[in-house]
């Protein structure tokens, strides 16, 4: 047992390390440690970067385009990424798509969605989520009905991230309502954004950002060559997809960022008369902080390992506690560089700040995200399997109550 | 001790309940959103109709001689219903300064004018660089024919629209002395006065404002001349208390909407409410909203408390007491809404807004836990 | 509405206050300062003041000897009896067998027991639970049955606080096993301990006292004169007692000692080269104590202003709240408190320091029972209904999910 | 990276667990609680036998030369035993002491008398005033033509029954100051020491140990004189890797039980592990459980870190991580367990005790918080 990097994983990093710090647009980098979301441009041009060093693939096998890397190479990829503060590869076209047309698409799906999909030429966006269909994703309801060599597809999704930005959407749709069990009858089919009768409406989240979509089908046809894997058998694609490792699950290059955030900001800010990063009371909440960061790290690292050595089969409840744990880090650290905010990061300024380029800055330029991060962030134990359904999952994986 | 409501404050409330009912429904809350003042005018005049304008006024300036209790009642409701209108600035905060500090001539000048709706105020204390400490004041006031004042407030509750800005400024001594403040009136139309509106994160209005060289005539001056520290504070105090009503009354409703959903909302063909895990969340979120509406109480009654010490020192407690029940009910209601409370379409997540808000206005829950580690003996 | 106590409520607790200090036996309350549970005499001696004053029976009523005191009073009463910190009023007697006779028992019961309940001539246990029926009362299956003018009864009782001091139980006995629901051919049943037949076993808590017993019944016969109320009308009196004023449940009075304790330790002990009690961390836990004894003292007083105004008919599911917080309220203060004394509060010094009474201590005294009050109040989120079922009661009766 | 374990470690893991489960049933441990040293001398030779004693001391002197990890794993595979031998005090603490500060001479001396089983050791170093501040000795070694030691140490760890004593002493310099603490070998049966033995909450033994014109031979130094502080310093954070794997193992053991216990007890007739919220109660334990672990192997690496800032605090994060999961986990045990768990007779509440020792020994949670507190750049 050794829990060291070992010299030669402490070399990758540093590569890692370097290249995006040499390689990420410094507007970008500037933007983003302010907390400010990356604009579709800027998350498109990193990863075309990322793509021509052969990165942008990380978790592709080589045959595919794939680096090879280990799963601790993959980790320590994706939390420096995270913590430069960089833009994340699309997810929907590396993580999801990719792996599930490697594992179940023809050759021709390959040849024509993989390359697209890693340089970010096609945007994906990923249509799981009904309104009555959302933990319990299996009662999902939108139909596909083969028609010649078409299927034409009805219905509603919901919670559809980046919609707005997408090209192209991989979707679950019920193609035999008939089934004697609602895990049956489902299929995968990939849907081109720009078909007649697709619909995008936004829906703004409470960050007052426009990030989540509905996405609605009318008599959408599309062609039958577009379906992956076998009609009817959607449900192992999509247990394919959401059961792939999840390295990164804890996000917690994110929460690191936060963090050193928070004592930065707390340099800049005063309680009774002195730097606020002074204050015990903070330092002892950061520390905290700190503890939880670093037992994830241990955590992340021991999932990962065991994740290798069982030759990626088998996926690791204990992903699950990463989930919980993660989430429950990411929303108290945002918390704290919010608090630091006070009442500086309560206004809304953005309208302002646009309409007023030539006025003197009319909030400190550390406030403006951080209420937003700190809204946004709500949702992390939510999305992906709620932290209630993945207590859920370690009953039954775990605990066998 | 008495927990029953008068009958004055039965009838009081009922007016409100109605009102409100009739008028703040979160749809036509968010038509109120986009009016030019991000408030609605018309329901002022009702506000005023209904005499709440004048709630804690003596009977003598036109007010209804109302105590604490009346306004905690008011705010209570109000927070149920994520009120817009001005009523925090100008009737609670500005209104404790001037009943605590205003001469008889001052306050029967423009009482009568708050109280009747045609005038309404902003309190302009807290600074851009002074976070929560209440005595780091950099805004200036010298004497010389008149008062000269020059700085810059921050974060100012509806300073955007008052027409009379309340204003702290230094008037002796440096910064963060406790003595050396005063207090100013002054018309928000003056020359030399900047304002910037903004929304903040709950759509009620705010600005920056920076005054240049703004002339004030002598009789401007509100109470003693740099001795202001013990109204700001009572003001500051007024404000916990009125705020933390309103936390409870969100907490109410944001109790209400989860109930509701979990009632409602079906997962694997059954009400997610039928989840013992989610049935003991919510029986913490009660508990912590019954702990919330304690400490608000002890908030408005501290008020009244002549000793000044044992009242700061219980209203911190309550300022942290509501604050960490505002979290963990308001927090949770998302949560077991699940997606739907992320969206703006949906009330629940302007409640989890409007209680992060007043988390973050006139100390946060480390600012009055530090105050109160340093009370300890 | 008026949250202060009025002028006669803070005239009330002053006397109060005054009698406990000026009768209170100061090696009782020294003793009980460091931490001690009283003794026997020490439980009897002090019930017998309260008694010849009349404030013993303070929630009977009048005609039976109670004071006549209102709902605010008997709070104000029993919180200062608990931080003075005196010992408690034998609650079998006063607040359970009491009210239970007042309103069920027959005249000659009320003659014979009631007097010697107050004066502590008895002292009375209960016999409810048993290994089988903890949560789940109604299943108790310990059998009395029928023969002649006396009852037999065999069975095992267990959790019995107090059964080695007792001369008599109140115990709840199946006496119709044909019964359609568990909840009838239960009986209410007055056994003496002396009682051939009943014997008691000690069980010994994690604290190392001895508190608790199992309680055997082996052929014991009881006069049928003895059964309380109807036969198989039992668990109708068990709702009544248990359902009766929960005034004291939070049990404030013990923390708001404990908080007191633990700063008076904290001048004492140092922290990096200073008294703990200058250590800003240590404050900011003892001030979050300060929050939630204050939140508990009000959210009382709400409670029993409402039980007063409701005319003492309506027990309050929001007692159920004072529970929950109570007992965390006691569990964190008592933690503190062991915090405070860190290795010091390590030892099980008792031994020790009775076979050594000549030696110099070898502990500061405050140190000695620490941790067992820290043990010993793990019990209060178990007993009187776990933490668990108060929150299944507040969902059913007041939340109705 | 590799979190697997040799061959080496997997046999000796193995062979752990057999003895143990062979001879630490709870109803085996009751007994040896009652042995005169309060623990079993006939296993203490066993685990000579097995080279137990001898796990992280250098062939060169009888031992195995195993590492910080090898200790971690004997810990754990201790702590779901509650192990009361005097492994931590002599093997763990004295022993961690000696190979960092013994001459050769003087290790050659001792070590093989440890390993062999023959000779036990203590850590004499915190006093009673002291708590958990390390450089707070006021025990005091004077050179004439001897040393002469004058003081008293607390709660040392099974210090009733060790044959040697390693105790720290002041030779220079004022209370607190880093500077000036010696080490000393001191034999237990020395004239002028007193020792009171008693039993900790756990059951294991300690002592208070007071010295009074105790002579030492001049070759009783351990290391340098004035300069132990270092020394101390490593050995209290190998007591915390120790104690934290130990924790480990005693949370493996309350999870485990707490599960058994839900699946088993009926109430309401079904099983009390039906209900939701116990299902997500004991979840959440497996998170701490996990959290924990991974922080006591955090602790065991990082012995082996030369850079002491980067040890220090790296010990730090993980002593609070293990104590804050050691206390959810322990705390819920005894909850979800309700009556039973509350009692003497039943294991749980002994490992809870355990875990409760553990938490105060070596600086607490609060004292390792101050500490990276006032690390933060």
């Amino acid at each position: 047992m050794d829990l060291q990097l070992a010299p030669e994983e402490v070399a990758f990093r540093d590569e890692v390390r370097t290249f995006i710090r040499d390689n990420l647009p410094p507007n970008t980098r500037d933007r983003m440690r302010l907390g400010y979301k990356p604009s579709k441009p800027e998350i498109i041009a990193w990863q075309r970067i990322l793509n021509a060093k052969g990165w942008a693939t990380f978790n592709w096998p080589r045959e595919y385009g794939g680096p090879g890397w280990s799963a601790i190479q993959r980790m320590i990829f994706l939390e420096e990424n995270l913590s430069a503060p960089a833009p994340e590869l699309l997810s929907f076209n590396i993580t999801m798509l990719g792996p599930v047309l490697i594992q179940f698409g023809t050759e021709e799906q390959k040849r024509r969605f993989l390359p697209r999909a890693a340089n970010l030429d096609d945007w994906w966006c990923q249509g799981f989520s009904e309104p009555g269909a959302g933990s319990d994703l299996a009662s999902l309801r939108t139909a596909a009905k083969r028609d010649g060599d078409h299927y034409v597809v009805n219905g509603q999704k919901i919670w559809t991230s980046t919609a707005h930005h997408a090209d192209w959407c991989f979707c679950l749709v019920r193609t035999n309502p008939q089934a004697p069990k609602r895990q049956e009858g489902i299929s995968f089919l990939l849907i081109d954004m720009k078909t007649p009768g697709v619909e995008v409406r936004p829906i703004i989240s409470i960050d007052g950002s426009h990030h989540l979509n509905e996405v609605f089908f009318t008599d959408v046809r599309v062609p039958a060559e577009n379906l992956v894997g076998e009609e009817n058998k959607g449900w192992s694609v999509a247990k394919y997809l959401l059961g792939n490792e999840r390295t990164g699950i804890a996000r917690l290059g994110i929460s690191k960022a936060a963090i050193r955030r928070t004592k930065e900001v707390a340099r800049e800010v005063r309680m009774n008369g002195r730097p606020l990063i002074e204050d015990k009371a903070f330092r002892i909440r950061v520390a905290q902080l700190e503890v939880e960061a670093k037992a994830l790290e241990i955590m992340q690292l021991r999932v990962v390992s065991a994740f290798e050595k069982s030759g990626g089969k088998k996926p690791d409840p204990l992903s699950s506690v990463l989930k919980i744990k993660g989430t429950e880090l990411l929303q108290n650290s945002s918390e704290l560089v919010m608090d630091v905010g006070g009442p500086q990061a309560m206004p809304v300024w953005q309208q302002e700040l646009a309409a007023l380029t030539n006025e003197p800055a009319l909030a400190p330029d550390w406030a403006a995200q951080m209420a937003p991060a700190y809204l946004m962030l709500r949702a992390a134990s939510i999305y992906g399997g709620t932290n209630e359904i993945q207590k859920n999952i370690l009953n039954k994986a775990v605990l066998e109550l | 001790m008495d927990f029953d409501l008068t009958e004055d404050q039965r009838l009081l409330t009922e007016s409100v309940v109605r009102l409100l009912g009739d008028t703040y429904s979160f749809e036509q809350r968010k038509q109120m959103l986009s009016l030019p003042n991000g408030y609605s005018e018309r329901l002022w005049r009702q506000y005023a109709e209904l005499g709440l304008l004048g709630l804690p006024f003596a009977e003598d300036f036109g007010g209804f001689g109302g105590g604490p209790v009346d306004v905690m009642l008011l705010m209570q409701a109000f927070g149920r219903h994520l009120v817009l209108e001005p009523y925090l600035a100008t009737v609670v905060l500005s209104g404790t300064a001037l009943r605590l500090a205003g001469s008889d001539a001052q306050q029967a000048e423009i009482i009568p004018a708050i109280v009747s709706g045609k005038t309404t105020l902003a309190f302009a204390h807290y600074e851009r660089q002074a976070r929560y400490d209440m005595t780091d004041v950099l805004t200036a006031a010298k004497h010389q024919d008149d008062w000269l004042l020059d700085g810059a407030k921050s974060v100012v509750l509806h300073g955007d629209t008052a027409d009379q800005l309340l204003v702290s400024a230094r008037t002796s001594g440096e910064r963060d002395d406790p003595q050396g403040l005063s207090l100013f009136m002054v018309d928000a139309s003056s020359p030399g006065i900047t304002r910037h509106g903004y929304a903040l994160r709950d759509g009620s209005r705010a600005a920056e404002i920076s005054f240049s060289s703004v002339h004030l005539p002598t009789e401007a001056l509100l109470g003693e001349q740099d001795n202001a520290l013990p109204v700001i504070e009572r003001v500051v105090q007024a404000g916990i208390a009125a705020t933390a009503a309103e936390v409870v009354g969100g907490m109410e409703t944001l109790q209400a909407m989860t109930l509701d959903y979990l009632r409602t909302r079906q997962q694997f063909g059954r009400p997610i409410g039928e989840n013992q895990a989610l049935q003991h969340r919510a029986a913490e979120m009660l508990v912590n909203l019954e702990q919330g509406r304690s400490m608000a109480m002890l908030a408005t009654m501290m008020l009244g408390e002549p000793d000044p010490a044992e009242r700061a020192r219980n209203i911190s407690l309550a300022k942290v007491g509501v604050g960490q029940a505002g979290r963990f009910v308001s927090q949770n209601a998302i949560q077991l809404h699940g997606g739907i409370g992320m969206t703006d379409e949906y009330a629940a997540g302007h409640f989890f807004r409007r209680i992060m808000v007043f988390e973050h206005l006139f100390g946060d829950i480390a600012y009055h836990l530090d105050k109160l580690a340093d009370d300890i003996d």
